[in-house]
């Protein structure tokens, strides 16, 4: 019947100390475990853990479970607990770092997928040229069957356009003419922008598998894009 | 995601010459500026909206200004009456459970669960458009409305500020 | 074989008389037989032979408790209010007491009327004494010439007739409802303690008051007192009564007018009842010397309930409790207190 | 405001209030203007423990129609537990008038606090119409009960 | 320094700015009290109840609000703020800038015509905007001073002259005068007080709170106004949206406290969990339906303070929810109802709907006073409250000027009185040279002997203006008045409170010769002092004097039956004139003062006490039972602040030995106590007898040590357990071992919070964090545990405890039914205990478990208290006078408390006590005589049984059975003259002087006879 107890001849909160390590202010300590981050989150219940219990866990050095559930990937690392945690604990920093640390081979398929995707060129993988080449025909075909839009652009790589636009690669793969609206607002509002052929998309999953070099990369990449662009603002979309 | 540029900037300290900005942000200010007119007449039945506030745009993004920004937008749009707010907004929005790569890690009967909330809020409003400014949100924001059995529709803000639009030259 | 009550009689005899004769006492209050039938009067026994007046029956009915005070002063040497206490012990005084006088007793001492130092209190549980108006009626109000009175039974006998009553049939009321008859502090003790008695209804004749309607209780109330000739006897015998000046007789302030005056009559028994709450016994002795038969035992007997059910609270059971009108407790029920008025709170 | 059989009877009423709440609370019901009928006669004590028994009932006997007693609420006392024992007195008091006949509301006792005005004017009106319901005092008062009309 | 200047500068009129004008005033100084504000009051006069007493706040504070503006030796400068400070200590001149009231406080009447006219209305600030009032208002119905103002922002006539001005039209006395301009004084004063108080949190910016958006969540501030009688909707609590009475509410603890993150406040406001506890209770009080439900979302419930823990014990058996989780989000439901979302400890979740929710909101300083502070070069902390040290617990950093209250950090009323009282006793320290030397007293002719004259009466009618005149027939009234037996002399006056009809009453008393006076118009509350000063001034015993209440309790409350209030008017007329025949000239009874004080228990408190008085020139009697001084502190290491405790208790020992006025008695104590107030006579348990005018009771409390019982832990078993105190001994001796220790764990609350002893020792969670921290400063790597029920790291404290959490020290909660559990493996220590989150068993193995167990009372201070007739609470601390307002009177006049002995308490809140002590009785011992009450209690031992029920009744012990004669004495030193005993007095032996039985009864007979 009784549980064994947790022993804590020596407490070796290694997972904590990692994290603090890298993220200095993180300020897993300060935790008041008052519970506003569980009565706030919508994932608390999930896989019988809730933000204040996960902090619990890694301030008493139960590693293994931390290291082990799989709440770290319905936390959607939303921070609306460290929004209004009396201590500004940022839990979902926290689980970005967990999720880094596990192992790639471990990590949910789809998503470490995106984040490699996203690492080549787009998170759904489609060839640059097929973006190129869709932009231009969904314009096409509004040119023609719209006649009053017959001026309408979507250049792509115009260097010095003042504003670069991303593009989610969900409407390209999947439903072009929804990129249609944006491109009349535009314009409409008399604006002169610009795609890119590359790292284009606006989406980035590498943001969350936990592998900051990752995320790193894709960032830079899309700001080298830009500045080569000489854009002044860089639009996003979402 | 906003917040994966805005912060990967941030954090990597990586140079860039340009400035990052939000798509709602801009059209406001067009908006405002009058570099966009729109005209709510359309909608005479008064189709209801509300709107979802993303976390990584407002809460991580840009704070409540943006998220004010949206409804500034969508009221211009669909008229200031057929606007629902939620409760809780702005930057404390609940998240919709598709964010942090949930739609694409599994655990779907997790993100459900975790969506209920943002269902249960959504549905409140009696809205007949949730208006997702984001593409995690969308997706989300689709798949439990039809999974929770809702009756709304998810839609981007671009297709109703397209309806929305005064098209001057065109009348010339 | 000797009755009860002739035991008891032997005992405090023998008792009294050596208390006396070791010197021990110098008085020992108790009761002799009076001139009547049925009358017993308070005796001080001051030298050993007179231990053998002493008797002991069943129509001891008045609380010796009343006579302490005044029996212990006599002792005093006289002296001037400030003069300070004579030196040396003073002479101590023998009494009986059952269990309503030993609780007078207890409230003298905690209302410093007598030095329980100086008392040598000798208890005697009480069997209940006789109502005299009990006993008349069940003769039908003929003259008594002579009461021989056994453990059980009453032998009345009078002018062509002789009756065996049950003893306990012509007790008196508050005898009757009594709870405590033993004495409940005592130096000695004669006889056997009767133990605590159970009585489910001891407030039977307040609660019938208390289910009248108001104007019947005012009319029962009106009635009751409508004989009362102020001879003051009811206050004159009660034991908690020794104020110098009773407010009845005060002229500055004059509470009370000196007439029969229902109003003042009415006000005279209100307030002497008032002014024993929490103090009173319910020993009976008002009742039992009043000449017109007013049952005043039922307005102390009515607040004797009231501080029961409030305070929790009889008088007289120890010496550490404080009396309930000189103490109170922050959550004392207030249940008469117009707090909020609610709106139709009235029938 | 005056309603009922006896309207053009207007009772008296003898208030006894301690001088640090209750006696407060009926200047603050004036400093804000509560309106209560012209019944109540206040006599100024420094606390309900000043009131006895005795001049309870000598209110009643000097003709009052009613007796209203208010002190500070348990606990508010400036003497500390002055009303504590007089709460006592008042609960043994008020019973046994009930118990010989004295019509309920004759004698009336409350607990108003400094700060409480409305809530004096209001217990002046309910104790003015419960006394206006029962009519005038006759029990105990001395000069009606001793001529006889 | 050159010869100090004799009057004080007090900066703020609340309770703790009162408080110190008012020992001030009373010993000596003449007192500046600036307010910012209209009227003294602060937020105490907001408050509706206040805890754990339940009084009404307005009740007890409104006598010391009208003794303060009555008082000759304060100057009441309202609508006033500090300019700038220039000058040294004893000699500081202060440039304040006066605003315009725009009424003429002389002429003022308080009538509230101007008010009923004017048509501006505006949210009353008084109310937090809940309610309205007008431009032309007072601040509240109690206000001191009692004189409308004019809010220059929303007065028409101001922003727009020409327009409106209606005010000015209808005021009977011509009081409004719209040219006033603002005047700046200078003033010289010896040293200044800061009282600046607090502001309530606004928690605006806390968008998950609601507050702001969701009409039915408010603040606590607001919930109090909701609650009071006085506030917008008059005591009958209702909520904001719909008005209707709410049948659920919780309370939201911490908002804006103990928060880094969005309020920026990392301390704790201290107050919060009592007042919650207090409105839950009160709002159930109050609640007409009686089926409240309150519920209070806490993350440590704090009830660190004498009598909280048993309040909150009692809330709970009210039935009252207590919840230990926060609440993310205030959300909206149905009827503007608010849903509560919330996780309990196990973690799961729940949701409750409630119709109101109170946050209870922290305190912050306002913007406005640390600006003062700036301009004044008064340091501020980390929290923007005045810093303060724990050995100087009311100095600031600039010499000469001291600080009290909530300015310096979050703290509850008492407290802040006490602070007050130290402040004062600061004060007089530093100007004691200057004693009485700017201070006013009054002089009044020889009085004449009226004993043997018949009655002359005379009756002075007020018309008030038309404020009585408007419904009563005055003149009715004083021809009537002239009918009456004894009167010999009637006027009627416009306004007889003026000051020349005040003149006027003076020269007919002497002209009439009256022997009595009787003045029909206001209040007595108010205006019996000037009447009465009149007939002394006129050369007549005050006391020869009645008021007839036909305004406030007349005219203007029966406005729509002019007759019958005419009718009342004479009647109460009547009534006065009956009362004054029976009345006597009575004694301005006087207490000569032994100048000398006795103190009783030389620990800091003691201390601290008596080095005060004796620097300020009293000679003192320090009594110590034990054979040196010290007391507890010698056990101590450092104070939570870091302060080495033995250094100061050395130099203070030292000071307190070389004092010239101090007389030590080691090794003795208290045997005997005869007297009272101003001469005191004791003897000490070595014969020798002191007498004194004052006496204060420092004299400590004990450790609790848990030998036996559930909360023994190995205690005195195995050697590696100690208490507290004993972990301090070890640092004190800087014993080296204590840094190769692996790993520690800390047991708080042991033996405390305990039906056994109910009551939180408010020291030990402070002490024991600062303990684990020392641990940590001597070995980094040591785990420490705490296992505790609520962290009460209460004000400032709670940095401490956010510092131990971030050096990684672990809290681990437990509550009485799972108490963690010690045993011996090997002869190690082996603790078990559940963490209530993660739901599992963690085994500890310490190498020292310390026991926080918490203080507990001598037993033998209830000898004590009997000789000083003072009373103890039930757990056996002393107990003071009134638990709000006289932390450190006993209810024996001339006599004080300080320290353990009242209840426990760290060393800074002791020194204040202590001081607080010294300044209370350096009220007394500054004068040759006390004034004594003249409405006493009086024994006609003619009447007197002795049967002793007025000595019992007596809540000042004044009445005792005398010896010798059997009968009652009174001590008119001690009495009070509230006349308890007369109502117990079956005998109508006992009575009270000028309020007999016979009087009021020809008070009551008189109302009959119209």
């Amino acid at each position: 019947m009784e549980k064994e107890s947790v022993d804590l001849k020596t407490l070796r909160a290694r997972v904590k100390k990692q994290i603090e390590d890298a993220v200095p202010d993180v300020r897993i300590d300060y935790c008041l475990t008052c519970g506003l981050c569980a009565s706030g989150c919508p994932a608390t219940g999930l896989e019988d853990m809730d933000p204040r219990k996960f902090l619990r866990l890694l301030v008493l050095g139960q590693d293994e479970k931390i290291l082990n559930t799989n709440w770290i990937y319905s936390c959607t690392m939303c921070q609306r607990c460290k929004y209004a945690c009396p201590m500004g604990i940022d839990v979902g920093r926290i689980v970005y770092e967990i999720r880094g640390m596990r192992p790639k081979e471990k990590r949910p398929k789809n998503l470490q997928r995106s984040c490699d995707l996203q690492k080549k060129s787009n998170s759904t993988g489609i060839p640059n040229e097929d973006f190129v080449w869709v932009v231009n025909d969904v314009l096409e075909e509004v040119r023609q069957n719209e006649p009053q839009w017959k001026d309408l652009q979507a250049p792509i790589d115009k260097k010095g356009a003042k504003y670069y636009l991303n593009q989610n690669a969900k409407e390209p793969t999947v439903e072009p003419e929804e990129m249609v609206p944006l491109w009349k607002i535009l314009h409409v509002a008399g604006i002169d922008w610009t795609y890119s052929s590359k790292w284009w998309d606006g989406a980035n999953y590498c943001l969350f598998t936990g592998d900051p070099e990752d995320w790193e990369y894709t960032v830079r990449k899309q700001a080298e894009v830009v500045d080569e662009l000489g854009c002044r603002y860089y639009i996003n979309t979402e | 995601m906003f917040y994966a540029t805005l912060e990967g900037l941030r954090r990597f300290k990586i140079p860039h010459k340009f400035e990052f900005v939000s798509i709602i942000t801009l059209y406001a200010q067009w908006i405002r500026e009058g570099r966009l007119k729109v005209d709510p007449s359309w909608n005479k039945d008064g189709l209801k909206f509300t709107c979802q506030d993303p976390c990584k745009l407002v809460r991580q993004g840009l704070g409540d200004q943006v998220a004010e920004d949206l409804r500034f937008v969508i009221k211009a749009v669909a008229g200031p009456e057929n606007f629902v707010d939620t409760w809780p907004r702005l930057s404390n929005n609940y998240c919709c459970g598709g964010g942090g790569g949930a739609l694409q890690a599994g655990f779907v009967e997790n993100r459900r669960k975790y969506g209920k909330l943002k269902f249960d809020q959504l549905a409140a409003t009696g809205a007949d458009v949730v208006i997702t400014p984001c593409h995690n949100c969308h997706s989300q924001v689709l798949d439990i409305c039809e999974f929770y059995g809702g009756k709304w529709k998810t839609t981007h803000l671009w297709n109703w500020l397209e309806k929305a639009l005064v098209l001057e030259d065109k009348a010339k | 074989m000797p009755s009860i009550n002739e035991k008891i009689t032997e005992e405090i005899r023998k008792l009294a008389s050596s208390l006396l004769d070791s010197g021990t006492v110098a008085a020992f209050l108790g009761f002799t037989k009076g001139t009547l039938p049925g009358r017993m009067q308070p005796f001080v026994a001051r030298k050993p032979e007179d231990a053998q007046k002493l008797h002991w029956n069943s129509f001891c009915v008045v609380n010796l408790a009343n006579y302490l005070p005044a029996l212990l002063k006599s002792f005093e040497p006289p002296r001037r209010p400030n003069d300070p206490p004579p030196e040396g012990p003073l002479p101590k005084v023998g009494v009986l007491a059952t269990g309503c006088w030993s609780r007078n007793m207890v409230v003298q001492i905690q209302e410093n009327q007598i030095d329980r130092d100086r008392v040598v209190i000798v208890g005697i549980s009480s069997r209940g004494m006789v109502d005299r108006k009990k006993l008349l009626e069940k003769v039908g109000g003929r003259e008594i010439t002579s009461i021989d009175e056994d453990d059980h039974s009453l032998t009345v006998t009078g002018q062509g007739f002789e009756e065996k009553i049950n003893r306990w049939d012509v007790v008196r009321d508050n005898c009757q409802t009594c709870v405590h008859p033993d004495p409940v502090i005592y130096d000695e003790l004669i006889g056997e303690l009767g133990g605590e008695r159970k009585i489910p209804d001891r407030f039977r004749q307040v609660d019938e008051i208390e289910a009248l309607s108001i104007d019947e209780r005012w009319s029962w109330f009106q009635n009751e007192i409508s004989s009362c000739i102020r001879c003051y006897a009811c206050r004159n015998a009660c034991p908690l009564c020794y104020c110098p000046t009773c407010f009845v007789d005060d002229s500055r302030p004059q509470w009370v007018g000196k007439s029969i005056d229902k109003v003042d009559t009415a006000l005279f028994h209100i307030l002497r009842a008032y002014h024993c709450a929490g103090r009173c016994t319910d020993c009976g002795s008002c009742e039992s010397v009043c000449p017109m038969g007013i049952r005043m035992r039922l307005f102390t007997k009515k607040l004797q309930k009231d501080v029961l059910e409030l305070y929790d609270f009889e008088p007289g059971l120890d010496l550490e409790t404080p009396l309930p009108l000189s103490t109170y407790r922050m959550d004392d029920p207030q249940d008469f207190i117009l707090t909020h008025i609610k709106k139709g709170e009235e029938k | 405001m005056e309603t009922g059989k006896n309207s053009d009877w207007e009772p008296k009423i003898i208030a006894f209030l301690c001088n640090w709440c209750s006696y407060a609370g009926a200047d603050l019901a004036g400093v804000s203007r509560y309106q209560y009928p012209p019944s109540i006669r206040i006599v100024r004590v420094p606390c309900s423990g000043r009131i006895s028994a005795n001049l309870i009932l000598d209110a009643l006997r000097s003709g009052a129609d009613g007796v209203l007693v208010s002190g500070c609420h348990p606990g508010d006392c400036h003497y500390i537990s002055g009303n504590l024992y007089a709460r006592r007195r008042f609960a043994l008091l008020e019973r046994f008038l009930e118990f010989i006949g004295i019509e309920p509301g004759r004698v009336n006792f409350t607990w108003i606090s400094a700060s409480e005005g409305e809530q004096f004017a209001k217990v002046a009106q309910e104790v003015t119409e419960r006394v206006k319901r029962l009519g005038p005092a006759r029990k105990l008062v001395k000069e009606i009960e001793s001529c006889p009309a | 320094m050159s010869t100090p200047k004799g009057s004080v500068l007090v900066v703020g009129g609340g309770i703790a700015g009162v408080q110190a004008a008012l020992d001030l005033a009373d010993s000596g100084f003449y007192v500046h009290l600036v307010e910012k504000s209209s009227a003294i009051g602060g937020s105490m006069s907001q408050l509706d109840k206040t805890f754990p007493t339940n009084d009404c706040s307005a009740c007890i504070l409104s006598p010391k609000l009208v003794e303060a503006g009555r008082h000759l030796n304060i100057n009441l400068l309202t609508l006033s703020e500090v300019l700038d400070v220039s000058g040294e200590p004893g000699n500081f001149t202060v440039r304040v800038k006066q605003n315009p009231r725009y009424v003429d406080p002389n002429k003022c009447i308080a009538c509230g015509t101007c008010a009923q006219k004017c048509p501006k209305k505006v949210p009353n600030e008084f109310d937090l905007g809940l309610g309205k009032r007008k431009a032309i208002y007072l601040r509240y119905p109690q206000a001191v001073p009692l004189k409308y103002a004019i809010d220059p922002k929303a007065c028409i006539y101001l922003n727009k002259p020409g327009r409106c001005g209606f005010c000015q039209k209808v005021c009977p006395t011509g009081a409004i005068n719209f040219d006033e301009k603002p005047k700046e004084l200078s003033l010289e004063v010896g040293t200044i007080i800061l009282a600046l108080g607090f502001k309530p949190f606004d928690p605006t910016s806390l968008d998950f709170t609601g507050y702001g958006k969701l009409n039915n969540v408010v603040t606590s501030m607001e919930f109090e106004r909701l609650l009071s009688p006085s506030g917008p909707c008059m005591g009958h609590l209702e909520r904001p949206s719909d008005k209707k009475e709410p049948k659920k509410i919780a309370w939201l603890q911490c908002i804006g406290s103990r928060d880094i993150n969005r309020a920026c406040h990392g301390y704790c406001s201290s107050v919060c969990c009592m007042y919650a506890i207090k409105q839950a209770v009160i709002a159930k009080e109050h609640a007409q339906s009686g089926d409240l439900a309150s519920s209070i979302f806490y993350m440590d419930m704090r009830t660190h303070g004498k009598g909280f823990e048993a309040y909150y014990e009692r809330a709970k058996e009210q039935g009252i929810e207590f919840h230990r989780a926060r609440v993310h989000t205030v959300l909206p439901a149905e009827n503007d109802n608010l849903t509560l979302r919330y996780t309990d400890t196990k973690g799961n979740v729940h949701e409750e709907e409630f119709e109101l929710v109170v946050l209870s909101v922290g305190l912050e300083t306002d913007p406005g006073v640390m600006k003062l502070c700036h301009e004044l070069g008064i340091q501020l902390d980390q929290d923007n409250f005045i810093s303060t040290t724990p050995f100087a617990p009311v100095a600031t950093n600039r010499q000469g000027i001291y600080v009290c209250g909530a300015v310096c950090e979050p703290k509850d009323i008492p407290q802040s009185v006490m602070e007050a009282s130290a402040a004062a006793c600061k004060a007089q320290e530093l100007l004691s040279k200057a004693r009485w030397t700017e201070t006013k007293k009054k002089e009044f002719p020889p009085e004449r002997n009226v004993y043997a004259e018949p009655p002359r009466v005379g009756v002075f009618v007020c018309s008030c203006g038309i404020n009585i005149a408007s419904v009563v027939d005055v003149k009715e009234v004083t021809e009537y008045a002239k009918t009456l037996p004894g009167v010999v002399f009637a006027q009627n006056n416009l306004f007889t409170c003026s000051q020349d009809t005040i003149n006027q009453m003076a020269e007919i008393i002497k002209r009439e010769r009256l022997n009595r006076v009787v003045v029909a118009s206001c209040t007595p509350r108010t205006h019996e002092p000037l009447f009465q000063e009149t007939l002394r001034e006129a050369g007549i015993n005050k006391f020869l004097f009645e008021m007839a209440n036909i305004r406030d309790q007349d005219s203007w409350v029966h406005q729509n039956w002019p007759e019958k209030a005419t009718e009342k008017a004479k009647d109460l007329v009547r009534m006065a004139v009956a009362k004054v025949l029976g009345d006597e000239p009575l004694p301005y009874n006087q207490l000569p003062v032994t100048k000398k004080a006795l103190v009783i228990g030389a620990g800091v408190a003691g201390m601290v006490s008596a080095l005060s008085l004796a620097d300020q020139g009293f000679p003192v009697c320090l009594v110590e039972r034990k054979d040196r001084l010290g007391g507890h502190a010698r056990k101590f290491f450092r104070t939570w602040q870091g302060q080495p405790m033995q250094e100061y208790l050395e130099e203070l020992t030292k000071r307190i030995e070389d004092h010239p006025l101090v007389e030590i008695e080691l090794g003795a104590t208290v045997e005997e106590v005869s007297g009272s107030v101003g001469q005191f006579k004791t003897r000490l348990s070595n014969g020798k007898d002191v007498e004194h005018g004052v006496a204060i009771v420092a004299v400590g409390a004990e450790s609790y040590k848990p030998r036996t019982g559930k909360w023994n832990y190995l205690y005195g078993k195995n050697p590696n357990v100690f208490t507290l105190l004993e972990l301090d001994q070890r640092f004190i001796k800087a014993d080296k071992a204590l840094s190769g220790l692996n790993q520690a764990v800390f047991i708080h609350c042991v033996g405390s919070r305990v039906p056994e002893r109910p009551y939180c020792s408010r020291v030990c969670c402070t002490h024991a964090i600062d303990q684990a921290l020392k641990l940590k400063e001597l070995n980094p790597d040591m785990d420490i545990f705490m296992l505790y029920r609520d962290i009460r790291t209460y004000g400032k404290r709670e940095h401490l405890y956010q510092e131990a959490r971030e050096k990684g020290i672990i809290f681990i909660r437990y509550d009485l039914e799972h108490l963690p559990v010690a045993s011996e493996e090997d002869g190690n220590i082996v603790i078990e205990v559940e963490d209530q989150i993660i739901g599992e068993r963690i085994r500890l193995h310490p190498d020292i478990l310390v026991l926080a167990s918490g203080v507990r009372p001598r037993d033998d201070v209830g000898e004590l208290s009997k000789l000083f007739k003072c009373a103890m609470t039930q757990e056996g601390f002393l107990l003071e006078a009134h638990m709000k307002l006289r932390p450190v009177d006993f209810a024996t006049d001339g006599v004080y408390l300080a320290g353990l002995c009242h209840y426990p308490k760290p060393v800074e809140e002791t020194i204040a006590q202590a001081q607080a002590a010294a300044s209370r009785a350096a009220m007394i011992l500054s004068k040759d005589a006390v004034p004594a009450e003249s409405i006493t209690a009086q024994v006609n031992p003619m009447k007197c049984t002795g049967c002793g029920v007025c000595t019992r009744v007596c809540a000042y012990h004044a009445v005792a059975i005398d010896q010798n004669s059997g009968k009652a004495a009174v001590d008119t030193g001690l009495c009070k003259g509230c006349g308890a005993c007369v109502a117990g007095c079956r005998s109508d032996a006992i009575t009270l002087r000028n309020l007999g039985n016979e009087q009021l009864m020809a008070e009551v007979e008189a109302a009959m006879e119209g």
